[in-house]
């Protein structure tokens, strides 16, 4: 059997009396891709937000590689190999689209101010290396040509593409996205999709994504969970998802 | 001021101390985003330091460096707490705090002469050379020092050290999110700039040769806002010239005054023009004069060499 | 030994906090409606405080006139200030940190004007005031005055920020400025009221300072720090936070005074308590008391 | 029946994300129009792309036979346009009466507010109840019958609704839907944004769904309902 690589415990968060989080126990495995899909609303991303450290869990425990990470700053969650997106993009906007690649770098000894001085052959070195990668990245992504200008110039689609190429950069063991694909075209979220699949296989990366298109989820995902009201109700391969009257019901409301 | 060389010479040591000045808070605010608004704080403890020191009868050198470590340390420790805080609390907190130091140094006489305050030996004590040559000397210093702090800064600023502190200055959360300790980052950057303050201010000290709290109120922060603002964020040769403009117009103000015979002190004329500027700039240029400069690092080499691949 | 005067310090007490709510009542609305802190509120009270002394003093009409030229300058100062500089910055995008610098620009720029006009040098009211002693407590016309100026501000404020139509659109622009539109208010038009009329209070804030002090250019920058006080310990945007902040910070500088002086250090340095206060607020409780009105302190 | 407001060839989003592609919708009078779609499909960016809430790349908005594209938001309230967000939709530090108050803000007359607060009243007496709460200790149910308190106030001509049943209860959602379909049959057109498709459907007269900011389909709700793609469709299967 695979290994687990995310648990969460009976994880619990919410705001003013409102539980956007509630209760929430799953599991990834690993080298998987993992759907999260659910209404507006459901607690997806506050979820998402919670694993990544951006809120501090109310009650509950996460684990990720073993190790519990609730309560740990983002940048330490992080530095353990868990990476993510964001819905809306965030990018830097005035840093040019290469430079938003490589801040994300991990370990770069030029990213400390000591080194800064000291030891600029050694960054300088690795600078160059991690440049080509980038490069490489953004070649893949289509965002090569890009790569001198600010990161507001882009359009939207390449904004998401962005922040999906910039995680890449990290060599993370797991990313969680928040609906990688959403406002770009249907042939360029089925690139986008077939990109993070070809990743996984190659780089033994584990995905788990919030995503609204089944038909996508049925073609890349290995296992789909359901929230609903801040809370898992279902979860299964993704084929049947669709055939789950829980799920439908849920999605098309209670007749 | 009738032999206009001395003039001319007397301004360039006036642009090189506040162009330290300018370069420190660009590192802040310009590169971090950090809205110190207390510039003044370490400014002021750099001279105070450097003044004690060579009234006890240490040499020069001895003062600006302890000085440099003692604006550094301070900045370092109200760094702490501040940089937890939002702009606009982080904004408040420091003006307070170089209020409140300015009012220790005017109410403590013991520390320096509290309202009185002190008289300070020059760097430089050549006996029997023209006013013109010595001034020179001083010119030397104030730039070989302004050169240091320019180098220092361009070295961070192009790095990918520098590329972090633009991340962290753009959007805080995404440069958590991909592993960035933004304190940590902060806290340096406001260090790093605050010591430099503190050369600006040892230099000062030892020209001016008199130092009293009154030299350190809060207008001499936001001139050099003014600077950062006018010359261009996050570009260390814009900021230079920046200081080179804004000194040009603080120094045009007084001559206007003394020429055109306007009806008006010089020194509010001076003070009416620059928060008229600030105020135009930020409307019609926030951008400032000179665009914010490239991350310059190898990777720029590696991406003009990918152009002619592809 | 020191003799104290309890009594006395209390209601002295009284009179600083009275002086620093009609100081920091526009600072906190201005600050929780158009969201930065106005750092030229300083000369909303400087330029009230000289406009009052010019009819007080120098053309004779009478405090009660100069309460009103105090009034009628600093709220046209503030118009202004908002419709030529703060709302055409927001309008460009502005960020917090352009608009706060754009306001020290616009302190510097009054202050020195002001400085130009009425000259540098330290002016006083030759007023005399009416003074008697209630028990231990020594009571003069002017305190009097500034207390019940702040008590029927406080009076006017509460009726019109709960009983009237501008007040609670007020409330509700500074609660949820986008619902505020989306109820047909125009919520720019109810800025421009609040920005006028708290700069309003803050010129009588600055005339009664000068009254009771002295007149300087930095009268306003004086009163400032405690003021930011105030609307941070109060949670800002917060009405009933800021009036009883001011009060607590009153108490608390007018004690600290006596222990100032019980321990032989310059009364100076009452200008730290205020800070000291700020920053124990920011660090332990940035919402201030603006959490014991409401959610997030947006109260008003 | 004439058509009172129409949307056409909205382009929207924002910042520089374009969430909504060419979509056009039209609101007659005394219908009741609902645009649902999946998640992120852009049906509440579409509705506050009227208002000026979200960014309006390209497009206009007629209102009676006017074009009111780009207008500032509280002048299109003045002009009979009722908004309820989906979240951030009541004053939360204002009490229940103090929200229809604000809601009414552009009437002056005292007494014309105070009757149409006391109509509000009739309309929904959970309102008269607790008309002196906080409206920030209110339920969601409630609350989502306060914010439609709020427009009330003003009897608008046309209602555009985000979300109505977002977060709520089963039996709120009911409850707030079946408001909405006597809101309409008092004579005012209601274009809303809503998620639980069937329930959508089943009070309004017209329909479009959304799929990734296009509309996928158009129709009266019943044949859209009785629909066996919809379903596919609305789960983002292809059309």
């Amino acid at each position: 059997m695979e290994k687990t690589i995310l648990k969460t415990e009976n994880l619990t968060k919410s705001f003013g009396g409102l539980k956007a989080v509630d209760n929430v126990t799953l599991t990834v495995k690993e080298n998987s891709i993992t759907g999260l899909i659910g209404p507006n609303g459901s607690g997806k991303t506050t979820l998402f937000n919670t694993i990544s450290g951006v809120y501090k869990p109310e009650r509950g425990k996460i684990y990720f590689n073993g190790e519990r990470i609730d309560g740990l700053a983002p940048y330490k969650i992080y530095e353990k190999g868990l990476a993510r997106t964001f819905q809306t993009p965030r990018l830097f906007q005035k840093l040019t689209v290469l430079d938003n690649m490589m801040v994300s770098c991990r370990s770069h000894p030029g990213d400390k101010i000591l080194n800064v001085f000291l030891k600029k052959r050694r960054w300088s070195e690795e600078e160059e290396k991690l440049a080509e990668k980038a490069l490489e990245i953004l070649e893949i992504i289509e965002l090569d040509r890009f790569k001198d200008k600010p990161a507001s110039e882009l359009s939207g689609g390449q904004m998401k593409l962005l922040e999906l190429g910039r995680v890449l950069m990290t060599e993370p063991k797991m990313l969680l996205l928040d609906e990688p694909a959403a406002g770009v075209n249907p042939t360029l979220a089925r690139r986008i999709f077939e990109k993070i699949t070809q990743l996984r296989d190659e780089l033994s990366l584990t995905f788990f994504t919030i995503e609204h298109r089944i038909e996508i989820l049925l073609e890349h995902a290995d296992w789909v969970y359901v929230m609903h009201n801040g809370s898992i109700i279902a979860e299964s391969p993704p084929e049947e998802v669709v055939k789950n009257k829980v799920v439908v019901d849920v999605y098309l409301g209670e007749a | 001021m009738s032999e206009p060389l001395i003039y001319v010479l007397d301004m360039a040591v006036f642009v090189g101390i506040f162009a330290i000045l300018a370069v420190s808070l660009n590192l802040e605010y310009g590169f971090t985003g950090l809205a110190n608004f207390g510039k003044v704080a370490f400014f002021m403890v750099g001279a105070y330091t450097s003044s004690i020191l060579a009234n006890m009868g240490f040499p020069y050198l001895a003062c600006i460096t302890v000085a440099t470590f003692a604006a550094g340390f301070v900045g370092f420790v109200a760094s702490l707490p501040a940089l937890k805080l939002q702009a606009d609390y982080l904004a408040i907190v420091t003006l307070a705090f170089g209020e409140i130091l300015r009012f220790i140094f005017k109410n403590e006489e013991w520390i320096a002469g509290g309202v009185q305050g002190i008289t300070v030996p020059s760097a430089i004590t050549i006996t029997g050379v023209p006013i013109q040559t010595m001034m020179l000397i001083q010119l030397t210093i104030v730039y070989a020092a302004l050169a240091i702090c320019y180098f220092i800064a361009q070295r961070v600023v192009n790095s990918p050290y520098g590329r972090t502190i633009r991340a962290i200055r753009e959007d805080e959360l995404a440069a958590q999110v991909l592993g960035k300790d933004v304190f940590k980052y902060k806290a340096q950057m406001f260090t790093l700039g605050s010591a430099m303050a503190g050369v600006s201010g040892s230099l000062f000290s030892q020209y001016v040769r008199f130092i009293d709290p009154y030299t350190f109120e809060p207008i001499l922060t936001f001139t050099v806002w003014m600077m950062v603002i006018l010359g261009g964020p996050a570009n260390n040769l814009g900021v230079i010239l920046g200081a080179v403009f804004v000194q040009a117009l603080e120094r045009g103000a007084r001559i206007a005054k003394d020429y055109l015979l306007l009806p008006v002190d010089p020194h509010n004329l001076r003070v009416m023009i620059i928060g008229i500027l600030i105020i135009l700039i930020l409307m019609y240029r926030p951008q400032g004069l000179f665009r914010e400069s490239k991350v310059k690092t190898p990777a720029l080499e590696v991406a003009s060499k990918w152009k002619k691949r592809s | 030994m020191v003799v104290v005067n309890w009594l006395q310090v209390l209601f002295n007490s009284a009179v600083t906090g009275s002086l620093y709510l009609l100081a920091a009542v526009g600072l906190t609305l201005t600050y929780g409606l158009t969201r930065f802190p106005n750092f030229a509120h300083a000369e909303f009270m400087a330029l009230g405080a000289y406009a009052g002394y010019t009819i007080a003093e120098q053309l004779k009409l009478g405090f009660p006139y100069s309460f009103i030229a105090a009034f009628i300058s600093s709220a046209a100062l503030g118009a202004a200030s908002y419709l030529l500089v703060f709302r055409p910055l927001t309008h460009r995008g502005a960020t917090i940190i352009h608009l706060m610098v754009a306001s020290i620009g616009l302190d510097f720029f009054v202050r020195h004007l002001i400085k130009q006009v009425w000259g540098g040098e330290q002016l006083s009211f030759r007023m005399v005031w009416p003074y008697f002693d209630v028990g231990p407590v020594r009571i003069t016309g002017l305190w009097v005055a500034l207390i019940l100026s702040a008590i029927v501000m406080v009076g006017v404020m509460h009726i019109v920020l709960t009983r009237t139509r501008l007040g609670k659109a007020i409330r509700a622009s500074a609660n949820n400025p986008d619902l505020a539109m989306a109820s047909g208010v125009d919520v720019e038009k109810i800025a421009l009221v609040v920005w006028i009329v708290g700069a309003a209070l803050a010129g009588v804030g600055g005339l009664f300072r000068a009254a009771d002090t002295r007149l300087v250019p930095l009268i306003g920058w004086e009163i400032l720090l405690p003021a930011f006080a105030v609307v941070i310990l109060g949670g800002i945007g917060s009405f009933y936070g800021a009036l009883i902040a001011a009060y607590v910070i009153g108490l608390a500088e007018n004690f600290g005074v006596v222990f100032l002086v019980m321990f032989k250090l310059s009364t100076d340095y009452k200008f730290a308590i205020a800070f000291l206060i700020l920053i124990l607020t920011l660090i332990l409780k940035p919402s201030g008391f603006g959490r014991l009105f409401g959610e997030g302190g947006k109260v008003v | 029946m004439s058509t009172i407001l129409k949307a056409v060839d909205v382009v929207a989003g924002y910042g520089k994300l374009v969430v909504v592609h060419k979509v056009t919708v039209e609101l007659k009078k005394n219908e009741i129009v609902v645009i649902v779609g999946p998640n992120g499909s852009g049906k509440s960016t579409l509705i506050k792309s009227i208002l000026g809430f979200s960014k309006l790349f390209d497009g206009k908005i007629l209102y009676e036979n006017q074009d009111i594209t780009g207008l500032r938001t509280d002048r299109l309230i003045r002009m009979g346009i009722g908004y309820v967000p989906q979240i951030n939709n009541v004053f939360t530090n204002l009490t229940v009466e103090e929200n229809l108050e604000i809601g009414a803000y552009p009437k002056k007359d005292k007494n014309e507010v105070k009757a149409s607060i006391s109509e509000v009243y009739d309309m929904f007496p959970v309102l008269r109840q607790k008309k002196n709460e906080r409206a920030g200790n209110l339920s969601g149910g409630e609350r989502q019958i306060l914010a439609l308190g709020r427009v009330m106030v003003l009897k608008p001509k046309i209602l555009l609704f985000d979300e109505p049943t977002a977060s709520l209860s089963p039996i709120a959602a009911s409850q707030v839907l079946s408001y909405i379909r006597e809101i309409c049959d008092s004579g005012i057109s209601v274009l809303m944004a809503e998620q639980n498709a069937r329930k959508g459907l089943a009070v309004s007269d017209r329909g479009y769904i959304l799929v990734d900011g296009r509309c996928v389909k158009e129709g009266s709700s019943k044949e859209i309902l009785e629909d066996k793609e919809i379903g596919k469709l609305y789960l983002g299967l292809k059309a």
